[in-house]
């Protein structure tokens, strides 16, 4: 194996966790910060995913399409914090479970009902498509370039406006106790609310410029949704510096288990069951991680100890 | 009698009355679905123990149901197929008798959730939810992966395992295994919750600093739960297999986890009944609304938001009043 | 005399698009066949096996279905095709081929009108050959299809193997396979990706600069994902049973009617769904469906107009058939498939030496 | 003359059992009030239907003028109640320093001066307020709730836990506020200290103010009928 | 040999730059009230968590009965005999108040993992657990959710449940906040005939109970001991007066 297919995939793994961490932006905040079980997380990233392909097939921009992504789930998540959530904050965790389980079929079924049950087309724009060469004579996507830059930007600004604002600091409080943060004169709910559409927003965005790469289709939320807890865990709940860390680390470990891994195995027995051994092991290898981080750092990687 | 023990008293007999009714009427598959729902419910009681009362929200009880499911599938057909199970040290035959699936099922997940159990509760919280959908993760993936039993395509057993001086292939004797299996496993955990066990567990789950400082680890108490809660959800699986004459890893996946949580969720948690009236209206709203539209889940949906809005301490809840069991 | 069938598909979810497809073929072939005899009792499987298990049952308990029909998946079919056979009913395949039912365990009642899993593959691997490629890169997700597809191919290429990947069921970046890929000095890569996994697929392979020709069985580029995959798609070839351009009078019956009543082009597994009532139409003509061995008789025939020309079923009730080659083009704003050529004539799978029955 | 709080013959209930039975409670601008009462007699109950946290079910409220009757927690803070909550309750999870930003609106109190009234806290800036001792979160709840520069300053037994010394200061820093013009609701367990900054007292039993006047009407005779000393 | 049932020598601990126990050295006597007190942040709290083992020393040793205990996990030291108050009250919040202290009850009487009798059939526990909450005065309150009891009443059941336990030693942290001025006196009362059973660390900022109390005061500022005497050494040394108590109190 030549070292510049080791640096590509190298790259692969830290340009895969990147997108995981845009996926799992929204999560952070809405369960990593203000402790909300959203299983409807995925739905968010498909009406992202959809909004932009309607938008952009309708007008003919791309661009335009982000945009109404953005708006699209940011607008579904307030609805859903005020319609739904709000109602439910004073109640057990679980019953977040069993709402946000019913807003994933809603949404499902609803998108499917309004689009149909084909997927839709959504591309990459004419601007970004193509590759550049990197040093070392590595063509790389640039459109995938471009989306570490989104979630640099994306981890940047969650980071400056949860640990660095007073917004971040209230919704913190408000996790830790909702009733005495309302007493000391905030209005937490409205605070919610527009956490919450922020999040829906990051969902959406995430949908949006993912999805380009993707399938756009009914269901695409769901593999997103467990992928961005296990980053999320993994990194410690409420960290954003943990979230990127996770991410990335998730994300070399799923490329390069999926590359190395049979290989390794290739050396010990026959080529066939060195291939099946190695993907099975290799599509367990994030769950693993996760489980191993979690056993020995039971808190994840930067979770607040205690 | 309070107003909870009522309404608990009537879902049993709703649940026994209506595959008898659907025995008279010659309506196989009503029964086929009361079955169905006795072995869900048989898996939520055994989630109830570790995240009603024991406060573990384990998001991978699949991994029983799971292995419960596969003890069954395997056995059964390794003994259709007269290939002894293991051959080295010992040989072991497969079996179709459920006298003895049980006991295996109940084993392998029992050990099954010690280890898991053992490892996921140095974690706490939102990462016991997730450490423990890691590890149901894992068998998914090994499950689907791993020819010998089928991968992804999954094993059919074509018979139901067998039951001294029964026939349980006719539905209703097969109902009346799984009812009276529920009812079993119902009355344990009653006897289980109010006793010293199970005060000590619910004081693990809502202040285990308490526990330590009478002198009782609260780790002890956890593990012992979650052992008990997979075994129980264990044996729904083992009934599973037989139910569908086929076991798949779908068994496995968080989808089934989800489930079960749901069931127990909906039904209310840490409610005796709970996971009964979960699983009969999921499985009965699933049946009718099928009918309905295209977009039936989008209903669904819908009811479920209601439910859950309107419904505090879910259906019991909403039944009963009350807190549940303290 | 009156037949009940009884359809089990995905009507909800990510999957909804192939169960709809082959419902709206069948059903169509049904209205034009003009037979009012049979009626069809449709159920969604949610694409879970149990969920399907127990619509079987449902049908054949409650509904008193004679006849079943309508899943997608191999796994759901591996689920529920012995349970229906056992209890002595017919199981018409729409499409799902498993090598476990084409080989040791058919049954007389279970009927395939649509292909084995390595049939089209086979095809493939012989029509690579013969075009001289040299070294093939092959990938495929890690379960049960995925195998039997690959080995299909493996089956009848002569040329070098270079690389044979298997990925997560569902996985939906594929970076690091592509630059594999890249690396490999492959000359071609066989691919089978179905539904969203082939879309996120060859988006990304379209982007990453990475000129190798692409192919693969039909599903991979089926019209149900060509929309989705759009231009990224032309110029990709795929084997296939049948194509909307096959030019017969049933196919471009099929074509022209499906077109006006749902608004869309026809898939194969519209064409496959089309195919299977139109098979059950001409038992039914010929015998009745209580007397079971008339009826098996009267389906092995296979008397019926089918989209893709000549149909006949081999010794294990699966398809004898021709299979094409098609490449990925644009038809004014259509991205679609067109026939290039025939990959073998007459073509059955290699399992039905080992059923006995 | 209009008062800063009024409460007239104000009920409450938890569920089903009700806990107030009727509590009346007046402080005018400037004024120290003391709200004593045995353990469990409805004290903190009181404060919670003050602050909303416990809707009353009959009786008026009446705070700077306006009805609290509808109003949220966080509306009727803002008009200028500032909690200085039973059991400190500090946002774990969040530093000293974040626990009083979290609060802060403009005026007169910032961290700086909430330093200068504990300088603990400056010292103790960003470690996380569950890890402080018991003291300290007691600091930082008081520091806290003059973050929120309020009108009316409310303490539920917030000297509870503090060192002898560090109450006196607590207590100067009373008569400080005082001084300066701050209404003060006060309770708390040292019957010295109330009735020496005390305008008026309250006493409750079982739910109801059984006794209020000005403290020096706080004869022993009533101190050892209603609270046992 | 020493008569000490509780003997602590040379305990340290830090957290990060902060000595929050520097050389802590301090015995408890049978049938004493040893009073620890100190001003807030002094270490008083973790030195209770490092002898009920809930936090770890860093250097030191503890003996219990002449046995050195510091090896032993928490719940083998409770076990032993260690009974401890929390600061913050540290209960059950869902169960009644009786549950609370059965809980106790029952891990003393036995074992835990007895997974069918249910609990409140049990006459001798539920007699045993009455019993201890008559003590306090809470037995009017025992079916109440402990999460609806006040804030006074969950102290007074803090204090039930040590006392249920049947412990050789009582580790005190704060048992008078919270109480009213009434409920003060009362407790210091009853603390004061507890001493025959089993001897008190006392930690408390409430003087006018220490000093009615203690047969020993230890003076804890900084993490370390600064003065351990009788009352009045403590009352009148210069020292304590100016880190601890004022000069009112003096
Ligand atoms: N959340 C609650 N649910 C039900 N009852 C409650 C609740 N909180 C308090 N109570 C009850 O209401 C009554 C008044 O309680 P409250 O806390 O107001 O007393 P308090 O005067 O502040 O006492 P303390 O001095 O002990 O703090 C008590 O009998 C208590 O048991
Ligand atoms: N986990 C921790 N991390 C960092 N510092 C800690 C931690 N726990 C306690 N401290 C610090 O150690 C010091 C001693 O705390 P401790 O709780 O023992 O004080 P205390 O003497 O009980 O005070 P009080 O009388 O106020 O309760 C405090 O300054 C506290 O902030
Ligand atoms: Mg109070
Ligand atoms: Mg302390």
């Amino acid at each position: 194996m030549s070292t510049i297919l080791l640096f590509e995939q190298i790259l692969n793994g830290l340009q895969f966790g990147i997108m995981l961490f845009l996926m799992a932006a929204g999560l952070t905040l809405v369960f990593g910060v203000m402790g909300l079980i959203n299983l409807a997380h995925g739905s968010l990233y498909m009406v992202g995913a959809f909004a932009c392909a309607a938008v952009a097939a309708a007008t003919g921009s791309f661009w335009l399409g982000v945009a109404a992504s953005l708006a699209a789930a940011a607008a579904a998540g307030a609805v859903i914090e005020v319609a739904v959530i709000r109602r439910l904050y004073g109640r057990d965790h679980l019953d977040q479970v069993l709402a946000t389980f019913a807003l994933i079929l809603v949404f499902s079924e609803g998108t499917r009902w309004i689009f149909g049950s084909f997927p839709l087309y959504l591309n990459v724009p004419a601007s970004l498509s193509g590759a550049v060469i990197l040093p070392g004579g590595v063509a790389y996507p640039t459109y995938r370039l471009a989306i570490i830059v989104v979630g640099i930007i994306v981890a940047a600004g969650l980071f400056a406006l949860i640990g660095k604002t007073r917004i971040g600091v209230q919704i913190r409080a408000g996790e830790a106790d909702r009733e005495m943060i309302a007493a000391l004169g905030i209005d937490i709910a409205r605070l919610y609310t527009f956490v919450f559409a922020l999040g829906a927003a990051l969902a959406g965005l995430a949908g949006a410029l993912v999805g380009t790469i993707q399938s756009v289709q009914v269901g695409m939320g769901e593999p997103v949704l467990i992928l961005a807890f296990v980053v999320i865990v993994i990194g410690g709940i409420g960290s954003i510096k943990g979230a990127l860390v996770g991410a990335i680390l998730v994300g070399l470990t799923d490329t390069l288990g999926r590359f190395l891994l049979p290989s390794l195995f290739a050396t010990m027995m026959s080529e066939s069951d060195a291939t099946s051994i190695g993907s099975a092991l290799a599509s367990m290898s994030i769950y693993i991680l996760m489980a191993l981080v979690l056993i020995f750092r039971p808190r994840g990687l930067f979770g607040a100890t205690n | 009698m309070t107003r909870e023990t009522t309404v608990n008293i009537a879902l049993a007999i709703a649940l026994l009355a209506v595959p008898i009714g659907a025995q008279f009427a010659d309506h196989p598959f009503i029964i086929t679905l009361s079955t169905k729902v006795a072995i869900f419910a048989i898996a939520g009681v055994g989630l109830n123990i570790a995240l009603g009362y024991g406060g573990l929200i384990s998001f991978g009880h699949a991994a029983f149901f799971g292995l419960g499911g596969y003890a069954a599938g395997i056995l059964a057909s390794q003994a259709l197929n007269y290939e002894p199970l293991v051959t080295w040290p010992f040989e072991i035959q497969g079996t179709t008798q459920m006298l003895i699936i049980w006991p295996v099922a109940l084993c392998i997940c029992g050990a099954a959730a010690l280890v898991i159990g053992a490892m996921s509760l140095r974690t706490g919280g939102v990462y016991f939810i997730m450490i423990t959908l890691a590890f149901a993760q894992m068998i998914y993936y090994f499950a689907i992966s791993w020819p010998a039993y089928g991968g992804e395509d999954g094993l059919s057993i074509y018979v139901r395992s067998k039951f001294p001086g029964l026939n349980t292939l006719d539905p209703i004797t097969f109902f009346a295994i799984c009812f009276a299996l529920l009812i079993a496993v119902l009355g344990f955990s009653v006897l289980l919750t109010h006793s010293r066990f199970g005060l000590a567990l619910s004081a693990a789950r809502q202040n285990p600093q308490r526990l330590t400082s009478v002198g009782v680890r609260p780790f002890q108490v956890q593990l012992t739960a979650f052992v008990i809660s997979g075994m129980i959800t264990g044996l729904a699986g083992a009934l599973y297999a037989d139910l569908n004459r086929f076991v798949s890893p779908a068994m496995f996946s968080w989808h089934t986890s989800g489930e079960i949580m749901i069931f127990v969720i909906l039904g209310g948690v840490g409610r005796l009944f709970g996971p009964l009236a979960g699983a009969a209206l999921f499985i009965l709203l699933e049946h009718l609304l099928g009918g309905i539209t295209e977009f039936w889940q989008f209903l669904l949906g819908m009811l479920l938001l209601l439910i859950v809005l309107f419904a505090r301490g879910g259906l019991i809840g909403l039944l009963a009043g009350g807190r549940g069991n303290v | 005399e009156p037949v009940k069938v009884g359809m089990i598909t995905t009507l909800s979810g990510g999957g909804a698009g192939l169960g709809i497809d082959v419902r709206d073929g069948f059903m169509l072939a049904l209205k034009q066949s003009g037979n009012n005899d049979i009626t069809v009792v449709i159920e969604d499987d949610q694409r879970k096996p149990d969920v399907a298990v127990q619509l079987a049952d449902k049908m054949i308990q409650s509904d008193k279905v004679d006849v079943l029909t309508g899943i997608i998946w191999s796994n759901l079919a591996m689920a529920v095709v012995p349970a229906v056979t056992q209890q002595g009913k017919f199981y018409l395949s729409p499409n799902a081929g498993p090598s476990a039912l084409a080989g040791k365990g058919c049954h007389p009642n279970y009927f395939n009108v649509s292909w084995q899993n390595d049939a089209m593959n086979e095809a493939a691997g012989k029509y690579v050959s013969e075009q001289g490629v040299g070294k093939v890169f092959l990938m495929a997700p890690n379960y049960p299809a995925g195998k039997d597809m690959m080995n299909g191919f493996k089956r009848f290429y002569k040329g070098e193997v270079v690389e044979e990947i298997y990925t997560k069921l569902g996985q939906t970046d594929y970076a690091a396979e592509i630059a594999q890929m890249r690396s490999s000095g492959a000359d071609m890569i066989y691919y089978f990706l179905p539904g969203g996994m082939g879309i996120s697929f060859m988006k990304q392979y379209a982007g990453s600069g990475v000129t190798v020709p692409v192919m693969g069985p039909s599903f991979s580029l089926s019209q149900d994902v060509l929309g989705a995959i759009g231009d990224a798609a032309i110029g990709a070839k795929n084997t296939s049973h049948w194509s909307k351009d096959i030019d017969n009078e049933a196919n471009k019956k099929f074509v022209e009617t499906f077109q006006a009543e749902y608004g869309r082009l026809p898939s194969i597994y519209a064409s496959q769904g089309y195919d299977t009532a139109l098979l059950l139409v001409s038992a039914a003509a010929k015998a009745d469906v209580k007397d079971a061995d008339a009826f098996r008789a009267a389906l092995k025939e296979a008397d019926f107009a089918s989209t893709r020309g000549k149909f006949k079923f081999g010794p294990n009730n699966h398809p004898i058939q021709d299979v094409f080659v098609r490449e990925v083009v644009k038809e004014g704003d259509v991205v679609t498939n067109k026939i290039i050529g025939v990959a073998a004539t007459d073509h059955t799978d290699v399992y039905a030496a080992e059923c006995k029955m | 003359m209009s008062k800063l709080l009024t409460l007239e013959n104000v009920t409450a209930f938890y569920g089903a059992s009700q806990a107030l039975f009727g509590v009346n409670l007046e402080i005018g601008k400037g004024e120290v009030v003391a709200l004593m009462g045995r353990n469990g007699m409805g004290k903190t109950t009181t404060i919670r239907t003050i602050c909303r946290m416990l809707p009353h079910s009959s009786g008026r409220i009446f705070f700077a003028g306006q009805n609290l009757e509808k109003m949220p927690s966080h509306k009727a803070a803002r008009l200028g109640l500032g909690l200085v909550p039973e059991g400190r309750r500090c946002f774990s999870g969040l530093t000293v320093h974040e626990n009083l930003l979290a609060a802060s609106r403009d005026g007169y109190w910032t961290f700086q001066q909430v330093s200068e009234l504990f300088p603990r806290l400056s010292e103790r800036r960003d470690q996380f307020a569950n890890t402080l001792s018991g003291g300290e979160q007691q600091m930082l709840s008081i520091g806290r709730a003059l973050m929120t520069n309020p009108k009316l300053l409310i303490l539920d037994e917030a000297t509870e836990g503090l060192a002898p010394v560090v109450r006196q200061e607590i207590w100067s820093a009373m008569f400080k506020l005082k001084d300066e013009g701050l209404s003060i609701l006060v309770i708390d367990k040292s019957l010295r200290e109330l009735t020496a900054i005390a305008d008026h007292c309250a006493i409750l039993e079982k739910g109801a103010t059984c006794w209020s006047g000005i403290t020096a009407d706080l004869v022993p005779d009533i101190t050892d009928r209603y609270l046992g000393v | 040999m020493s008569s000490a049932i509780l003997e602590v020598e040379d305990l340290s601990k830090r957290f990060g730059a902060l000595m929050a126990s520097d050389h802590v050295t301090l015995d408890l006597r049978p049938g004493e009230i040893h009073a620890l007190i100190g001003p807030n942040g002094a270490g008083k709290s973790t030195l209770i968590k490092q002898i009920v083992g809930e936090l770890h020393h860093d250097a030191g040793t503890i003996r219990f009965n002449g046995r050195r205990i510091d090896d032993l996990d928490a719940e083998a030291r409770a076990k032993m005999g260690l009974a401890r108050t929390f600061q913050v009250s540290s209960l059950a919040p869902e169960i009644s108040a009786l549950h609370n202290v059965l809980l106790a009850v029952q891990a003393v009487e036995g074992s835990v993992f007895r997974f069918f009798k249910p609990v409140i059939r049990d006459k001798k526990l539920v007699a045993a657990a009455m019993d201890n909450l008559m003590r306090v005065g809470l037995q009017d309150r025992a079916m109440v959710r402990t999460a609806d009891l006040s804030h006074g009443e969950r102290r007074q059941l803090e204090m039930a449940i040590a006392l249920a336990l049947k412990p050789k030693v009582f580790l005190l942290d704060e048992p008078m906040a919270g109480m009213g001025p009434d409920g003060s006196q009362q407790l210091t009362k009853f603390l004061a005939r507890l001493r025959d059973e089993a001897p008190i660390l006392l930690v408390e900022h409430d003087m006018d109970a220490v000093f009615a109390l203690a047969d020993r005061i230890s003076v804890l500022v900084y993490g370390q001991i600064i003065a351990t005497g009788s009352v009045d050494e403590i009352r009148n040394s210069k020292k304590v007066r100016s880190a601890y108590l004022g000069e009112e109190l003096a």
